[in-house]
């Protein structure tokens, strides 16, 4: 795979590591069920088949964070951003 | 008709015409007992374990593709039961009780081969846990044997002892483990199930879960409505796709992994060989050919299909360890969608839903796991309690901190 | 790597014999290196304070920008890789004065070994592990990429036309790199020439 | 000069595109044999005469050639010897070379004479899944007997004896078009594209480019084809932006258009020449490709189809038009398209003698032979063809001498690398065979491998398709103009069977798979196309089917009466050819395999004698051995002691370092760890632990305040990577509002471990003068920055890991080698020591400090002792998690320090621990050693484990049970701290 990253270009996907769903937010850890909250973030996932979007890390490349929005079925690369400008938790 | 050398020679004298179909091709009835979704190895084992053990024969295995078109039909075969943690060992002892049994229990020749399955190691903290390892399974009773170079040296000479970046210091041998010729036991479960009044559907893909009442009551498939006592969910690699049907998100991501075969050659290997310090793992088949793979490829994937990247690696790996291996040609190459779970362990449970049962989460290793996997689930079906070895493949043990994590790599699947 | 000298190249020539050689490399001694990286939210600020001070602005592209003084070498966004031979000794110090309020300043003299790469087969050498497209029509004077080659990280820029490269390599990992690029290039001829800015 | 026809009786007397002028020795089964540059081993073998090349997989049936093509099923060999033998190599794609060594395999004593051909009698015994039905009993035979037997009778080659003497090597390659196969339509595209100045890749396997014009006797523009290819070629040459490359086969498609390719460099010379490698891996990542990859031919199923002498139409064109070898004098001809009139002619005109063109269609043509309206009902003959039986439309049956069967069954579009992403090809009626189905993106087909069977079609398609991929990539192209073509007929319908065949007629020649096979597998209900193929095992040999795939899901679609289109293919996967994994590995092999990481002072602890240990990508010392040291053990007592009583000195470089700064540093601190830091003042270190969100623990180090916002952090060497990259994400992904910067600075210090009660000493003379080292002004856990004697700059910590009173000294690290010199010159008088690893792991023990055995992944901070440093007066990362009650529960195993009863007792990591008297089994386990070591201080062994409410317990007997190495040993709980648990040492 060759991802577009925003700041090197397409790079091949060796090149990142990679973190899974990027839609998770981690939860409030003063609420009352923050226990459960924080066991449903740290272990299910929607794991859909489709349209995903996935956290990568630019480890040999720039260092960034990126969120990628890829087809699990088809492996295509739809929009690519970097993961800070989601504005964090 | 039974199959043995007799049968065999009695039919090649009548020009092979005289053979009945392995399993029928029935129509799916309105309604069974129990269904389960998924003929792959775990599915299949499961419908027979059901009737032949608990006497629930009005079951159907629905495959929405052809029978062991899954995992079962891709993975590289190998059995063992070498784990570490106490809540796995005496689970895959117990399926490799099974295996050791498979052929007159099926009357299916699935070839299982106890040639030995030998994990390398390369540091001095890789033998420490190793030997953790090994003496947990002696305490389940299970065979397992710390080997210095000499050892290793004795039942690979070839690997590269002299000149690798990351010298061989040792192995930890279980004599016991080997490799089974997977298709068959997808076909030898599905026959012998079928033998026993079970329906093996296959090309019926289930579309939708009917709950009623918070119970699962039947199946939308693309053969139509089928109405179901229990339901119970085997699919590899898809599990979290068919969960959703029933509104339930599991503790899964889907990876793909892949493998490799080599073309034809005479035996060269022995065992099983797993290279500790990179990705790749080797047996020879009885057909010849090296069946080789390493690493997942690591990011989601439904595509059945790798990238370049992990094939490299894994050769990688083999060079390293067997230069003999540069002028063997890979023959080809392929895909499997794995169930990758938070723990690297597998789930066998009730869900949130009614008669609704889940059967998942088996990431690279459930091939090993058929019987038993097949055993318990039914266990759980018939029953509607865990099987004694399979307790630990909780649903909820992610939420209570129960974890099955071999490696302790936490909840990041794609480093299990 | 003997005691006294920090040269980690040894000049002469490996490889192919005969011809001229098809890569020439130097080691780029003398030069001190830092990592710049902006505060939140003034990468603009810290640009321009860069031109203000040093009469070159920080690239915001995956680019270098320099002069006689220093060169701003991108390193990831709002990041960068300063280069001179112009410290004396300090170059916190001497970034601190118009930088330090608008970035992070951190020493990396010693961190990574800078080397020079030239020669007609240059991009044949670099393209056995550098995963990089440089034709000239990808890849041009000034260009920056950071990536790696046989698992080790590097940060590459094109110096000049002919093409030269500038390669920058985390100093525990250069032995490795060094025996990759003289096997890359044996085909072709390797000579390893007297440092540059040595002295 | 020549070898003459005497010596390749079969060579034709002119015409070819070969070398006359270069004759090349060889040797096949020990003979030596003469051929041609320009010739493959197979066309060189054709030009000898020689018809038998091996045997077959089950019923070891002599075989020869089929094909001409890298699709060849029969011809295997092995290629050279020893250490270079090469099994199952085509002999159709091997570029002849003087020296050339083959042998046949698979057969046993010879290959005129092979034992194991009495497998062709047991034939229906061996019928497909045979094995599957039988050899269960009695059950212990299947290892002992069965299985063995099998394995040695399965395989073909043999693997070569030591480890491969050739290099290998990989590249990148980058393009706007990628074009695979030159033949008339990858010339035409790469002519297109390359004069409008896109950068195009043609890539070719052969080493000839110009594909079946290279083949056949066709004009065009009134030249003989091959004349028009090589002009073409000549032009590319020309072109700047076009780059072409034979020998060169794409063997895979993957996303976002890359391709993965094998170039065989120098398989052409019997070793490569210095410096060079033997084949490189192209790793191509291209903006469009046009495949143009042609087909490959069918052949006819009938009895006895397999007999050395029968073999493809096309392919006995190509051994006669381009390797001037005639396959055979008296030849028949059957096709079911039009090529059988082409191939006849082509042979007459090679001096052949064709005794009939059979061919099922009604429609005779003039063509000079005689022409038969029917089928080839059966080849006759041993080893190798004598005749053929035909049966006329007519009814009537002829048998008919002669030494060749050309057969066509019509062309197959080489259409894997289309499927490669899942794309299922679609049948085309018309043409009667699969074409490409959905496309990878970015690819386009054109040629024969899209069913443009003639080369006026495949000329037009190749600049069709360049035309497009240049508007895509918004490049304006012009057309080219294309040669005139001499007149082609490609008439064809599909014959698939020949029925009321006798004899075995194979559809997979290479695994023996016949039509009776496909017949058992339908009847016992392998009926989909993929259990067709794994039960009958049908395109699973080294050529994948290519020949053989279509026939036989023609003959399962008639057995089952389900159309071919809805029967549908099985899946294609890479690689199109056969890939040797050395290729696939490249240069990272031996010592090579991964990269090393070496610390500055490398080359010093060399010259100390060190013995390193490999820990992640590092080397590290692990003991310095002294002359008169047996054993490890001696010399690791020798460090300890010193440095317990002296000093000594040991490399820390490899800790990952990462240089945190900016105004909400403390408060990111305050998040990444469980512990607090808003009380750390500059100029100190503190101890951190971090957790994953799990709760688990990840890792620990200590954090230095440098300034009023900058931190120094240090990690574990094994989660230096790791550390880094979850703080990358805990501020890009979590908190991006956090004003913080951090880089790496790993490699930018070197830093040593100054450790023993003369540390201070031995600082107090490698630093300048001017710095007060005294315990009020620098006391335990300070951290700050100085300068050295000979000015460098450095920085101290006063941090142990040993227990001992120690310093750990940074400095950059090209300084790195020259410190650690002057520290043990200046300790010298001392008794200063450099320690290795193994002391160190020894002395952290002593001290009951956890490290990477503890830090498993699988511990809490509760297990590990730190309960109370969990803050409750923040939320940081793990914070909920931890608290869990399965994380927390005290019936966890838990840190403890364990020491031998019987004091000269041994223990080691990896046991685990039971109860004393009860028997040791799964269900007694209550934990087990994570750390042993002999202790030099206590003079004993000692260990940490992880036992079920271990700190309850201190004072307890337990045994460490170790049934692996095969020792028992009782030992007693106590206190993790076994040396100096006040911590008085550290503050002196
Ligand atoms: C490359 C590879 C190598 C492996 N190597 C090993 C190994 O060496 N040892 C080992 O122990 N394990 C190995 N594994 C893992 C092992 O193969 C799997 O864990 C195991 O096969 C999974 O169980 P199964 O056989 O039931 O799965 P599958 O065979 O995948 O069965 C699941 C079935 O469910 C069907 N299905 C899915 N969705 C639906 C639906 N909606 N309706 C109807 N049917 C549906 C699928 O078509 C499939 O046939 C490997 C896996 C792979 C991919
Ligand atoms: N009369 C017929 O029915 C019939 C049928 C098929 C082909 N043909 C003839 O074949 C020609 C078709 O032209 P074309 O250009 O489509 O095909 P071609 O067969 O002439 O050329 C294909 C080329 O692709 C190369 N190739 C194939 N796979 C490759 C791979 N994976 N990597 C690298 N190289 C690869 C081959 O070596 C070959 O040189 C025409 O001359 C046509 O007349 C005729
Ligand atoms: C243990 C094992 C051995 C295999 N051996 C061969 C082989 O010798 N030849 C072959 O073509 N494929 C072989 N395969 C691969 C299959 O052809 C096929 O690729 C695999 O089952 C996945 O199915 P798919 O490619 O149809 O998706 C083997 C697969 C396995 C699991
Ligand atoms: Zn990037």
């Amino acid at each position: 795979m060759r991802i577009p990253c925003p700041h090197c270009g397409l790079r091949g996907h060796e090149e990142f590591a990679y973190l899974g769903d990027a839609t998770l937010r981690r939860p409030d850890p003063a609420a009352p069920d923050a226990e459960r909250a924080f066991a449903e973030y740290a272990y299910r996932r929607d794991n859909p088949a489709g349209r995903h979007r996935e956290l990568w890390y630019h480890a040999q490349g720039c260092g960034t964070w990126l969120v990628v929005e890829r087809d699990t079925l088809t492996h295509e690369i739809g929009r690519v951003t970097e993961a800070r400008e989601q504005g964090g938790s | 008709m039974r199959y043995s050398i007799f049968s065999v020679l009695r039919q090649a004298l009548a020009g092979n015409r005289g053979w009945a179909p392995a399993w029928r091709e029935p129509e799916p009835k309105r309604h069974y007992d129990v269904v389960i979704v998924g003929g792959g190895g775990h599915g299949l084992a499961t419908a027979y374990y059901l009737a032949r053990v608990h006497g629930v024969r009005n079951v159907a295995v629905l495959e929405k593709n052809y029978v062991g078109s899954g995992n079962v039909g891709r993975n590289t075969t190998i059995i063992r039961s070498n784990y570490l943690l106490p809540g796995n060992i005496p689970f895959y002892e117990w399926s490799l009780k099974l295996w050791e049994g498979l052929e007159q229990e099926l009357n299916y020749n699935a070839m299982v081969s106890q040639r030995g399955v030998l994990n390398l190691f390369h540091t001095e903290a890789q033998r420490d846990l190793f030997v953790r390892r090994g003496n947990s399974m002696r305490m389940h009773g299970v065979d397992a044997e710390l080997l210095d170079v000499a050892g290793v040296r004795r039942i690979a000479p070839f690997l590269d002892f002299d000149n690798a970046r990351f010298p061989i210091r040792g192995g930890l041998l279980q004599a016991r483990g080997g490799t089974v010729r997977h298709d068959a036991v997808a076909w030898g479960y599905a026959r012998a199930a079928d033998r026993l009044g079970v329906d093996v559907i296959q090309q019926c893909e289930v579309t939708g879960i009917r709950v009623e009442a918070g119970a699962a009551v039947g199946l939308e498939t693309t053969r139509g409505y089928i109405g179901a006592g229990r339901i119970g969910l085997a699919c590899a690699g898809n599990s979290s796709r068919v969960a959703a049907l029933a509104g339930l998100r599991l503790p899964i991501e889907s990876h793909v992994l892949q493998a490799f075969v080599s073309e034809g050659l005479k035996p060269v290997i022995p065992g099983v060989i797993t290279f500790g310090a990179g990705h790749f793992y080797v047996s020879q088949s009885d057909k010849g050919g090296l069946v080789f793979g390493g690493d997942i490829d690591g990011y989601n994937s439904y595509a059945q299909r790798g990238n370049l990247p992990t094939v490299e690696d894994v050769c990688e790996g083999g060079m390293a360890l067997m230069p003999f291996l540069g002028r063997v040609r890979l023959l080809r190459s392929w895909g499997g969608i794995m169930d990758m779970s938070m723990d690297g362990s597998p789930i066998i449970d009730r869900t949130p839903v009614g008669r609704l049962y889940l059967n998942a989460g088996w990431c690279y290793g459930g091939f090993k796991a058929t019987p038993a996997s097949g055993w318990c689930f039914a266990h759980l079906l018939a029953r509607d309690e865990p099987h004694a070895v399979a307790r630990a493949y909780r649903l909820d043990r992610f939420a209570e901190g129960r974890l099955v994590d071999e490696k302790g790599q936490g909840p990041f699947p794609n480093r299990h | 790597m003997s005691e006294g000298s920090n040269s980690v190249l040894i000049p002469g020539r490996t490889g192919r014999a005969d011809g001229r050689a098809g890569l020439l490399v130097r080691e780029c001694q003398g030069l001190a290196l830092a990592s710049l990286v902006a505060r939140r939210g003034r990468v603009r600020e810290a640009a321009e304070a860069a031109r203000a001070a040093f009469g070159v602005a920080l690239p915001l592209v995956a680019r270098a920008a320099g002069n006689e003084r220093v060169t701003f070498v991108w390193a990831g966004p709002g990041q960068w890789l300063v280069e001179t031979s112009d410290a004396r000794g300090d170059i916190e110090a001497f970034l601190a004065p118009a930088l330090g309020s608008l970035a992070a300043i951190c020493d990396q003299s010693d961190s990574r070994v800078v080397i020079e790469l030239a020669g007609t087969a240059v991009r044949d050498v670099l393209a056995k592990g550098v995963p990089i497209d440089l034709h000239p029509r990808a890849f041009g004077v000034g260009d920056v990429a950071l990536t790696a080659a046989h698992h080790v990280g590097l940060h590459l820029r094109q110096v000049s036309e002919e093409p030269r490269y500038r390669i920058s390599v985390v100093r525990s990992y250069f032995g490795s790199f060094r025996h990759w690029l003289e096997s890359s290039a044996a085909e072709f001829g390797c000579e390893v020439l007297a440092p540059l800015g040595a002295g | 000069m020549s070898g003459g026809a005497s010596t390749q009786p079969r060579r034709l007397a002119s015409g070819g595109a070969i070398d006359r002028s270069q004759p090349l020795e060889f040797r096949f089964d020990g003979r030596t044999y003469t051929g041609y540059a320009g010739d493959t081993l197979a066309s060189a073998l054709v030009a000898n005469g020689v018809r038998l090349l091996g045997r077959s997989f089950k019923y070891h049936r002599p075989r020869g050639l089929l094909c001409a093509g890298p699709e060849e099923p029969n011809a295997l060999v092995e290629l050279r010897d020893g250490a270079r033998r090469e099994p199952n190599t085509r002999a159709t794609v091997v570029e002849l070379f003087g020296g050339l060594e083959a042998a046949s395999q698979n057969r046993w004593p010879s290959l005129a004479f092979d034992v194991l051909a009495v497998n062709r009698w047991l034939g229906p015994v061996f019928a497909a899944g045979f094995y599957y039905k039988t050899f269960m009993w009695p059950a212990a035979f299947w290892e002992r007997l069965y299985e063995p037997l099998i394995r040695r009778a399965a395989g073909l080659g043999r693997i070569a004896t030591g480890p491969d003497p050739d290099g290998y090597e990989k590249s990148y390659a980058f393009c706007d078009l990628l074009v695979i196969g030159a033949g008339p339509a990858g010339l035409a595209a790469a002519l297109t594209a390359g004069r409008a100045g896109l950068r195009v890749l043609l890539i070719d396997e052969d080493f000839l480019p110009g594909g079946r014009l290279n083949a056949e006797r066709q004009l065009l523009d009134g030249r003989p084809a091959r004349e028009w290819a090589a002009a073409a070629v000549a032009e590319l040459g020309s072109l700047p932006s076009v780059r072409l490359m034979r020998r060169t086969t794409v063997v895979g498609c993957y996303d976002h258009g890359v391709y993965g390719a094998l170039e065989r460099v120098h398989d052409h010379r019997p070793a490569p020449p210095p410096f060079e490698p033997r084949q490189r891996l192209w790793r191509i990542a291209c903006r469009h490709c046009v495949l143009a990859s042609g087909a490959y031919e069918r052949p006819l199923l009938f009895g006895d189809n397999d007999l050395p002498g029968v073999m493809l139409a096309g392919a006995v064109r190509t051994y006669a038009n381009r390797f001037a070898a005639l396959a055979g004098r008296r030849a028949v001809v059957f096709a079911d398209n039009d090529e059988g009139a082409v191939t006849a002619a082509d042979l007459v005109a090679a001096g052949a003698d064709v005794v009939a063109l059979v061919d099922p269609r009604t429609a005779p043509g003039a063509t000079g032979v005689e022409r038969i309206a029917g089928v080839v009902r059966r080849a006759i003959g041993g080893q190798g063809l004598r005749g053929v039986e035909i049966l006329a439309a007519d009814g009537s049956v002829r048998r008919i001498a002669c030494d060749l069967l050309a057969m066509s069954g019509g062309w197959s579009p080489a259409l894997q690398l289309t499927a490669h992403h899942g794309g299922r090809p679609r049948w085309d009626d018309r043409l009667g065979t699969f074409l490409p189905g959905t496309l990878p993106a970015g690819m386009m087909v054109a040629g024969a491998a899209n069913g443009d069977f003639t080369t006026e079609a495949a000329l037009a398609a190749g600049v069709r398709a360049a035309l497009a991929a240049a508007a895509a990539l918004g490049h304006a192209a012009a057309p080219v103009a294309l040669p005139s073509v001499s007149p082609e007929s490609v008439g064809h319908r599909p014959l698939w069977e020949v029925a009321g065949t006798r004899g075995k007629c194979f559809v997979d020649f290479q695994h023996d798979v016949a039509v009776t096979d496909i017949e058992l597998a339908e009847r016992e209900g392998y009926r989909a196309a993929e259990h067709m193929k794994r039960y009958t095992t049908l395109g699973m040999a080294t050529d994948q089917g290519k020949t053989a795939s279509l026939n036989g899901l023609a003959v399962l679609a008639a057995r089952t009466g389900r159309s071919i289109a809805a029967t549908g293919t099985t899946t294609f996967r890479p690689p199109v050819v056969p890939v040797a994994i050395g290729a696939l590995a490249g240069t990272h092999r031996g010592r090579d395999f991964r990269p090393l990481r070496l610390t500055a002072a490398h080359a010093w602890a060399v010259e100390q004698g060190a013995i390193f240990m490999e820990t992640g990508p590092w080397l590290r010392a692990q003991y310095f051995p002294r002359p008169g040291e047996p054993t490890w053990l001696e010399s690791v007592t020798r460090e300890v002691n010193a440095t317990r009583q002296a000093v000594g000195v040991c490399d820390v470089s490899t800790l990952g370092k990462i240089d945190l700064q900016g105004p909400d540093a403390c408060e990111f601190l305050e998040r990444l760890y469980v512990n607090g830091w808003r009380t750390l003042a500059v100029g100190r270190a503190r101890y951190g632990l971090m957790l994953r969100e799990d709760g688990m623990v990840m890792d620990d180090g200590t954090v230095s305040r440098l300034g009023e916002h900058r931190y120094l952090i240090t990690t574990t060497t094994a989660n230096a990577v790791a550390v880094f990259q979850h703080m990358q994400w805990c501020h890009q992904v979590l908190w991006p509002g956090l004003d913080v910067q951090f880089v790496s600075v790993s490699d930018q210090w070197a830093q040593y471990s100054v450790a023993g009660p003369r540390a201070r000493e031995l600082l107090r003379a490698v630093v300048a003068a001017e710095h007060d080292l005294s315990n009020e002004a620098f006391p335990y856990m300070a951290a700050g920055t100085l300068r050295l004697r000979d000015d460098t700059v450095a920085r101290l910590f006063r941090i142990s890991f040993s227990g001992e009173h120690a310093y750990e000294i940074a400095v950059p690290a090209r300084a790195g080698e020259r410190v650690v010199r002057m520290l043990m010159a200046a300790g010298a008088p001392l008794g200063v020591t450099p320690y290795g690893l193994e002391a160190l792991g020894a002395m952290r023990i002593e001290k009951g400090h956890v490290a990477g055995n503890e830090l498993s992944g699988q511990t809490t901070a509760h297990d590990l002792g730190f309960g109370k440093m969990l803050s409750t007066k923040k939320d940081y990362i793990g914070a909920v998690l931890a608290r869990r009650a399965a994380l927390t529960d005290p019936d966890r195993p838990r840190l403890v320090g364990l020491a031998p009863v019987g004091r000269g007792d041994r223990f080691g990591a990896g046991a685990h621990l039971v109860r004393r008297g009860v028997e040791p089994v799964a269900a007694a386990d209550e934990g087990y050693v994570t750390s042993a070591a002999f202790s030099p201080t206590l003079g004993h062994w000692i260990g940490l484990g992880l036992l079920r409410r271990g700190p309850e317990r201190h004072g307890e007997r337990v045994v460490a049970f170790d049934p692996l190495r095969g020792r028992r040993t009782e030992l007693e709980v106590r206190d993790p701290v076994f040396v100096d648990p006040a911590g008085e040492r550290l503050r002196v």
